[in-house]
């Protein structure tokens, strides 16, 4: 077999496995737009809030430390325990929820009926608010998030494929935290779209999305399901915020991964859980083969920030509602 | 009553679609233009130029821009800081291409180029609407950027990437170049900015702005109408990036003086200007100004007070900084979801009623 | 009244690597004032401004401290500098930007108020080749080096200087671009792996670092071939990375080594006294010491300033004449009570650039810091020179700037 | 109908030409749907004609194809003698063809005076040039089209509330705001779609006057759909009946008051 | 079925409520209203006079649209229900079908229905049951229970917002304006199934219409609403018999039904008005 062709499909491997992060982050997104039509920007400062949150409780920092000592003048920083990794996400996952409550009680809950825009500016401003409390919180340097992920290549893989190129190939290169994080997508998805089709609050939840007024008026309690899907929305963030967090150390940097996610949103289908994977898997591959074919030996490279907008863009075209979107209703 | 309306009869429909009807407001207006022209630029220094005034001015631009696109024809962009990059580097290649032009010819040559550019990506909008296409802006912010940094003959080859304006003069004074004046700087701001401002009223006004406004709230009922919606967006992508392209050139030849692409034009300038007009209030004019000026001051408000009054440190202040500008829009949105454009509105409707309450 | 500004970030995607420079650089700066009182008696007062690393709120910074007197502008960030350096040839402020920034600046006959010692990209990039030089022997030929660089016009910068080197040295030169911010670089390093160079060397920042080598130990790329500038050589790049990332090799300016006697007096005057800019948890680190050499460098030029003008409250015309008459010994670091620690150089009018001397540096895990592998290693200046020469000119003459020293 | 194609006087003295619109063997198909299945019925030059139809029969979809916004599977659409080939609804509207919607469609976020005036797009000839400098010729032209658009606004008699955003008037208010948008266009064929939906009698009676009014002063040509059949009755010369995309009836209103297929599928009992 | 000459309870009293929107805009002047308890009450009246905004003081929906309630009191069954949250005021057993449909389009039409059950708890056997209970009052919305609501014609969906609040079982349902745009032989129907819940089930209606014919003819009690106030009220058969009424609600004068094509001859004024 030509190793070129085999490098190829490294590459499609690997832009898989990459898709499958960028779904994991494009899902709350989904979550929060599908139930309450909010383009909810905050995603990402989500992930990286609970990433800090996860291993703040993990190192047993104290919250606020820098603050508190900057005003009264003390030196604390560490309560001195080590929180267990699954007990930290635990606790997480319920700061996530409480965080959950208090983005609705405080912000969402007063814009009931605004427009799309109206609300999707309140989510960038709950951008800015929540990484001001989060650098506050925790701390701006870079933390390292431990939870006994594996890392690193695949030799298993590796070893038992490098026969198929000869001298020249090594074998095929996959990121065992990428299997991970795939199997964790997966899961994760089937485990949504069981909820939104066959729940009584999954229902509800479209309901809420397709009228506000008329979920209402039917005594669905709009604080209760939007506190709800903030409350999964955290939850897929804490669970993207670990996977790209072990990748990257937990940075400021970590919120921009929303960035990746909105292509793939547009291909998916802002409304739809598998669209979200399917889309990430499109892009996940598209860009990375578009670097490996034409961009790098062409370009320059570095084109995959915005091959995959432009692969989004075209894609669109001709289908304006993303692959799984809901089909826009136009009728007068 | 305080502020009156009554009493003020408009005689023709001319006076009657005047920009500020009622006479107070035009008063106003005008005490506001004699102070800009006439008055801060005896006061004005480089601290107050080059922090605050220079800036919301080139915001306002921007803003005015972004809202014809968005606030009229409700066609959200997220692509602000690729079509002010477009207006910085066609604004630079005809700086050094033809030295001898004046700049102001410039930035309005490097207005139309992003107005060319912005229409090429409006294209999609004819298909692709609301959220799905603020993320397809998104392509032209990436790709304009990444153009810009790639393809070394828009910077001319320099070693650096980095994009320098040569001085400039016009009418003899020198407005761009490390030696410019605080006033200089800030009076050709003010004219074009004051140009933009006319221009953009004029067409929001009439039949261009009308067209917009049609297709932003219902583009199939105004397509049946017989708006082409084609047209309608396609002018007001043109229009819009054409302000922005003159924000762009402003903003780099004037303001900063030396830009690299990535840095000052990447996708925070995008949403910083989506910031201004909705927290200003969309499809309105002043609600441009307001937002361009809140968002400008803001942030050095904020750290006046808090790392000079109160004498914080830095890195606290920045972040509460950014926990207020964040709280801060939220309260604005809760409290007036149609942004300061509104709440003065509002005010002026109480104002008018005043004592009574209804 | 010394008036030092510190435009700092310790928000933003590069806090990790603002907050430690920017503490050392107080840090000193208030030992000099506890320990001291001041610099030829005269107090230092500190303003720091926070920039997010974001230009234009570099400029606000600028623009509001620079009517207080301030002596010397380190604006850490290659964007701002180039703001300031007009701003500053214009309002007669020095500007330090120490191994950042614009590189031609290291011709003081055109950049008059721009210093750029000790060293700068070019240098960086030339050590680094001379390094692997003398790593094979004294030949690069027939090697491969990738370079891993930030698209954006700071990793831009080696470009030139590594094609002009593997003219002479016969190495092949490979680029990959990673942009801003680089979380992903999937695609890169599966190029890299599949292209087997021998050496990576990298122009990171930011988040870009740790992901690359994150990456580079995914595939197994030796970390000992891997070597970056040093803007990608904290702790903090590495950290993330736990153990695989023992190896990593990067450049510095200068030199890291904890046991300095100035660090002890820091943590009593300083820490210890409560009066430190940050938690006192960075002293030592890699970007902590470079902040206090930038500060140290920074003090010595203000002496320098007071005696050629025999005044202790110096005004920042007078700061020039100081940075450009800087002469740094091994007993002036002896004095500073941090031997070692940087190249020992001189400024003069026709060269702003310092030694051009950098030192390759190696990541221990276990130990948990950089150590030192050489010493001051020089670059080729004969392809560097004239590279600044013509970029230097080449600006002098867009600017209408009449080089010369007077 | 074919042969009735002379022009006739009505007894209350209106002028009735020959066919304007003659649409012939109309399919339209949504996937699976088949909202309109091979319809044919033309209307004439200033009568009055009205469509009704149980819900869902397609009646809404017959105005939409009349204006452009869906394009029929099968059939022609005949204008003013001419074939019409296949066109977006802004071109339609440009032939002269305005309408109001039944879910209605006005431009919320502007003022009454801004959606009326939108209707006179087709009329406002200024380019974009002269507009952005306003003084002049776009001044000139917004003059002119406002005095027309003040006169529809006297005669729907909306005077009071022309400043008011649109928003936030009252349905009936709103019905007879997208009338005035569409009248001012000067339309020769209006399509109204339930223009009297969700009103009291004294508004009915309102539109009525408004609809009898337009139709006489101006010899608009009006299509009509309505549920109410006293409306309908009073003010139609000839009625379309639709049911389940097919058509079960035409003719004056008598006839069809009278056409027991009608009846049972609509009427329910016959009224009078 | 409630005789409109007996007195009964009042199950839903509003006193004297005046409603603001936007701060600015005040649209009810004072309305009251006492509902009784099985009846069906009419809420007459022209365009924004205020009947929308009723209802949704009622129900608790105003919150939503920037209105608010600044005076006077809402009582169910004698609790003060205003301060609640609409889900609270639907578990109590008042629910409301909103003017213009609002469907659930993406939903299919058995899950708009469905969506009506969220507030109960009393198990799945007992929704199903219920929905066979709308699809056997609504035949056509069981033909079409798999389409998307959105595509369904107008009438579809009105029998969609009617079913759909009859799946969570309500004691009282605030109907607003069910009439409009549906053709002549379903008002009748929806009428007749309002009528036969009424009868069957003793549900209380509290219906806002234009078609004040139709309305009367079903309804027990009337209210006129103008502006914002409450001009007239009593059983309906007085109201039918009222000339004023007849005059501008009802389109007859002495000689019968007048022609829409006389309308153009005369303009009259409203008396109260004058
Ligand atoms: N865009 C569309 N996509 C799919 N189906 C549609 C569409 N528009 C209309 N339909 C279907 O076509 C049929 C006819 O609809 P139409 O709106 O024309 O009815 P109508 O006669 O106007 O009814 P009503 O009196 O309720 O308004 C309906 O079954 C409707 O569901
Ligand atoms: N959200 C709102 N903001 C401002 N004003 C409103 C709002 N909703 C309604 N109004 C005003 O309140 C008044 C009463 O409106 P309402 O909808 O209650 O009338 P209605 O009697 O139901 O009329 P219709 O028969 O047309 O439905 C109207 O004048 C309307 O303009
Ligand atoms: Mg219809
Ligand atoms: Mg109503």
């Amino acid at each position: 077999m030509p190793t070129e062709f085999l490098y190829g499909v490294e590459v499609v491997l690997n832009g898989l496995m990459a898709g499958v992060l960028y779904a994991l982050v494009a899902l709350g997104f989904v979550l929060i737009f599908k139930a309450s039509g909010i383009f909810n920007y905050a995603q990402g400062v989500l992930a990286l809030f609970a990433a800090l949150t996860l291993v703040g409780i993990m190192e047993g920092q104290v919250p606020f430390a820098h603050l508190i000592n900057a005003i009264f003048g003390t030196e604390i920083h560490h309560f001195g325990w080590h929180v267990p990794a699954v007990l930290a996400i635990l606790l997480t996952a319920a700061v996530m929820v409480l965080l959950a409550w208090c983005v609705h009680n405080f912000v969402f809950r007063h814009l009931v009926g605004q427009e799309p825009i109206i609300l999707f500016m309140a989510t960038i401003g709950l951008a800015y608010f929540l990484e001001g409390v989060g650098d506050l919180m925790w701390g701006s340097d870079i933390k390292t998030l431990d939870v006994g992920l594996p890392q690193g290549a695949s030799f298993w893989l590796e070893e038992n494929t490098a026969f198929l190129g000869g001298e020249d190939f090594y074998g095929f290169f996959i990121d065992k935290l990428d299997m991970v994080a795939t199997l964790v997508a997966a899961l994760l998805v089937i485990a949504l779209v069981l909820f939104s089709q066959y729940t009584k609050q999954g229902r509800a939840m479209r309901a809420v999305a397709d009228d506000h007024q008329a979920a209402l008026s039917v005594g669905i309690s709009l604080n209760f399901i939007w506190v709800l899907v903030w409350s999964l929305a955290g939850f897929v963030a804490l669970v993207a915020g670990i996977m790209w967090g072990a990748k990257s150390g937990v940075q400021f940097s970590l919120s921009l991964i929303a960035l990746k996610a909105l292509p793939v949103l547009m291909l998916g289908g802002f409304t739809s859980i598998p669209g979200a994977i399917v889309g990430g898997l499109i892009i996940g591959v598209g860009e990375k083969l578009f670097e490996f074919l034409i961009g790098a030996p062409y370009l320059g490279g570095a084109t995959e920030n915005w091959f995959a907008y432009v692969l989004a863009l075209i894609f669109l075209v001709f289908r304006p509602q993303g692959l799984f979107g809901e089909k826009i209703i136009e009728r007068v | 009553m305080l502020y009156r309306e009554a009493g003020d009869f408009k005689t023709s429909y001319q006076d009657d679609s005047q920009t500020f009807p009622i006479k107070f407001d035009r008063y106003r207006y005008y005490a506001v233009l004699a102070i800009a022209f006439g008055v801060i630029p005896f006061l004005i220094n480089d601290y107050w130029a080059s922090s605050i005034l220079v800036p919301f001015l080139i915001y306002s631009i921007a803003a005015i821009g972004l809202n014809i696109l968005t606030g009229y024809c409700g066609q959200v962009s997220l692509g602000t800081g690729g079509f002010m990059a477009v207006g910085a580097y066609a604004c630079y290649k005809l700086m050094t291409a033809f030295p001898d032009v004046s700049i102001a010819i410039h930035v309005v040559l490097a207005g139309g180029i992003t107005a060319l550019v912005g229409m090429a990506f409006g294209l999609p909008s004819l298909r692709i609407k609301g959220f799905y296409l603020a993320v397809a802006t998104l392509a032209a912010q990436f790709f304009l950027v990444w153009l810009f940094n790639k393809v070394s003959w828009f910077y001319n080859y320099s070693a650096s990437g980095q994009i320098t304006a040569p001085d400039r003069f016009v009418l003899g004074y020198q407005v761009t170049g490390a030696e410019t004046t605080a006033v200089a700087k800030y009076m050709i701001c003010l004219v074009f900015l004051t140009v933009c401002a006319v221009i953009a009223r004029n067409l929001t006004r009439g039949t261009l702005g009308r067209t917009w406004m049609s297709i932003r709230d219902m583009d199939i009922a105004a397509e049946i109408i017989g708006v082409n919606p084609l047209k309608a967006k396609l002018t007001a992508f043109g229009w819009s990036s054409f302000f922005i392209g003159i924000a762009g050139a402003l903003f780099f030849a004037v303001y900063l003086g030396a830009v690299e692409v990535g840095e000052a034009f990447g996708i925070q300038k995008s949403f910083l200007v989506l910031f201004m007009i909705i927290i200003g209030g969309l499809g309105s004019i002043f609600g441009s100004f307001a937002g361009a000026a809140f968002m400008v001051l803001l942030p050095v408000v904020l750290k006046v007070i808090g790392v000079d009054l109160f004498g914080f440190p830095t890195d606290i202040v920045a972040h509460f900084q950014l926990v207020i500008v964040g709280g801060l829009i939220i309260l604005f949105l809760v409290a007036e979801p149609h942004g300061l454009a509104q709440l003065w509105r509002v005010a002026k409707e109480k104002l008018r009623l005043w004592p009574f309450p209804y | 009244e010394l008036v030092i500004p510190d435009l700092s970030y310790r928000t933003g995607p590069y806090a990790a690597g603002g907050i430690p420079f920017s503490d050392g650089y107080q840090d000193y700066f208030t030992l000099l004032n506890e320990r001291d009182g001041g610099i030829g008696g005269e107090p230092i007062r500190l303003i720091e401004c926070e920039t997010g690393y974001n230009t234009e709120k570099g400029v606000e910074c600028y623009e509001s401290t620079k009517g207080e007197g301030a002596l010397v502008y380190q604006p850490l960030s290659t964007g701002i500098t180039y703001q300031l350096i007009p701003k500053t040839e214009a309002d007669g402020i020095p500007l330090h930007t120490m191994g950042y920034g614009r590189t031609s600046a290291a011709n003081g006959a055109v950049f008059r108020n721009v210093f750029n010692y000790p060293a700068n990209y070019w240098d960086g990039a030339s050590v680094i080749v001379n390094y692997l030089l003398e790593e094979n022997g004294g030949s690069l030929e027939g090697k491969s080096i990738a370079l891993l660089y930030h698209n954006s016009a700071y990793g831009k910068e080696p470009i030139r200087t590594l094609e002009a080197l593997s003219e002479i040295h016969g190495y092949d030169l490979s680029q990959l671009a990673v942009d801003h911010p680089g979380q992903e670089q999937k695609s890169q390093w599966l190029q890299i792996r599949r292209e087997r160079p021998d050496y990576v060397v990298m122009w990171g920042w930011g988040v870009m670092n740790q992901v690359a080598v994150q990456e580079a130990a995914n595939i197994g790329f030796p970390m000992e071939n891997f070597i970056g500038n040093w803007w990608a050589g904290a702790e903090h790049d590495v950290t993330p990375a736990g153990a695989a990332a023992d190896g990593y090799k990067s450049l510095n300016m200068n030199r890291i080594n904890p046991d300095l006697p100035v660090f002890d007096d820091i943590r009593e005057h300083v820490v210890d006294a409560g009066m430190a800019a940050g938690d006192g948890s960075n002293v030592g680190s890699v970007l902590y010491t470079r902040g206090m050499y930038a500060a140290m460098l920074a003090a010595e030029a203000i002496e320098t300033a007071q005696e050629i003008h025999g005044v202790s409250a110096i005004t920042p015309a007078m700061m020039r004449d100081g940075m450009e008459a800087l002469e740094v010994t091994e007993a002036t670091m002896e004095e500073w009570g941090a031997p070692g620690v940087g190249p020992a150089f001189e400024v003069t009018c026709a060269d702003h650039g310092g030694s051009g001397m950098g030192i390759i540096q190696q990541w221990d895990a276990e130990a948990g810091q950089f150590v030192a592998l050489t010493d001051y290693i020089e670059s080729d200046s004969s392809v560097i020179d004239p590279l600044v020469e013509e970029d230097s000119m080449a600006y002098a003459a867009e600017n209408g700037v009449e080089p010369g020293c007077n | 109908m074919k042969d009735t194609v002379d022009p006739y006087v009505t007894e209350d003295g209106r002028q009735i030409g020959g066919v304007l619109m003659e649409m012939k063997n109309i399919t339209l198909r949504f996937g699976g749907v088949v909202a309109i299945k091979d319809i044919s019925f033309d209307i004439r030059e200033g009568e009055v004609r009205a469509i009704i139809g149980p819900n869902g029969a397609g009646k809404s979809s017959m105005l939409n194809v009349i204006s452009g916004f869906y394009n029929p599977q099968e059939g022609e659409v005949f204008y003013k003698g001419e074939k019409r080939p296949p066109m977006r609804p802004y071109q339609v509207a440009r032939l002269g063809i305005a309408r109001t919607f039944q879910n209605i469609a006005l431009f919320d976020g502007m003022s009454v005076l801004d959606n009326i005036m939108t209707g006179r797009l087709n009329h406002m000839k200024a380019g974009m040039w002269k507009q952005a400098i306003w003084k002049g010729a776009a001044e000139r032209e917004e003059t002119e089209n406002r005095e027309a658009v003040e006169k529809v606004i006297d005669f729907l008699e909306i005077q009071a509330i022309r400043k008011t955003p649109v928003g936030r008037l009252p349905y009936g208010l709103k019905k007879r705001v997208e009338l005035a948008r569409a009248l001012s266009a000067e339309p020769s064929l209006l399509l109204l779609d339930e223009p009297m939906a969700g009103m009291n009698v004294e508004e009915k009676e309102d539109m009525s006057r408004f609809i009898l009014d337009v139709n006489d002063e101006f010899g608009t040509t009006i299509a009509l759909i309505e549920h109410d059949m006293g409306v309908v009755m009073d003010l139609s010369d000839r009625v379309v009946v639709m049911d389940y995309g097919k058509k079960i009836g035409d003719g004056t209103p008598d006839e069809v008051r009278n056409n027991q297929e009608v009846i049972d599928a609509y009427l329910g009992v016959s009224h009078d | 079925m409630l005789d409109a000459t007996t007195e009964t309870d009042t199950v839903l009293e509003v006193n004297n409520i005046e409603v603001i929107y936007n701060h600015v805009i005040l649209v009810l002047k004072g309305v009251s209203l006492s509902v009784p308890k099985g009846g069906i009450t009419a809420l007459l009246g022209g365009n924004g006079a205020g009947k929308t905004t009723t209802l949704k003081a009622v129900s608790n929906l105003l919150h939503s649209e920037r209105g608010e309630v600044t005076k006077g009191n809402i009582r169910y069954n004698g609790e003060r229900i205003q301060d609640l949250g609409p889900e609270e005021v639907v578990k109590r057993g008042v629910i409301q079908v909103m003017e213009g449909r609002h469907c659930f389009e993406h939903l299919t039409v058995e899950e708009n229905l469905l969506t009506g059950a969220y507030t109960r708890g009393d198990g799945r056997g007992a929704v199903s049951a219920d929905l066979e209970m709308v699809y056997d009052y609504f035949p056509r919305l069981k033909e079409r229970r798999g389409s998307q609501a959105g595509y369904t014609s107008g009438g579809e969906q009105q029998m969609v917002a009617i079913g759909r609040a009859l799946m969570s079982r309500p004691e009282t349902i605030l109907l607003d304006e069910p009439s409009m745009g549906l053709a002549p032989q379903l008002v009748e129907q929806i009428f007749g199934i309002v009528k036969r819940l009424n009868e069957e089930q003793g549900v209380t209606f509290l219906l806002a219409e234009q078609n004040t014919n139709v309305a009367l003819r079903f309804a027990h009690k009337g209210y006129i609403l103008e502006n914002g106030r409450v001009v007239m009220d009593g059983p309906a058969k007085d109201l039918l018999e009222n000339p004023d009424v007849k005059e501008f609600y009802l389109g007859v004068s002495e000689e019968g039904r007048r022609s829409f094509r006389d309308v153009r001859s005369y303009r009259r004024r409203k008396r109260w008005l004058a």
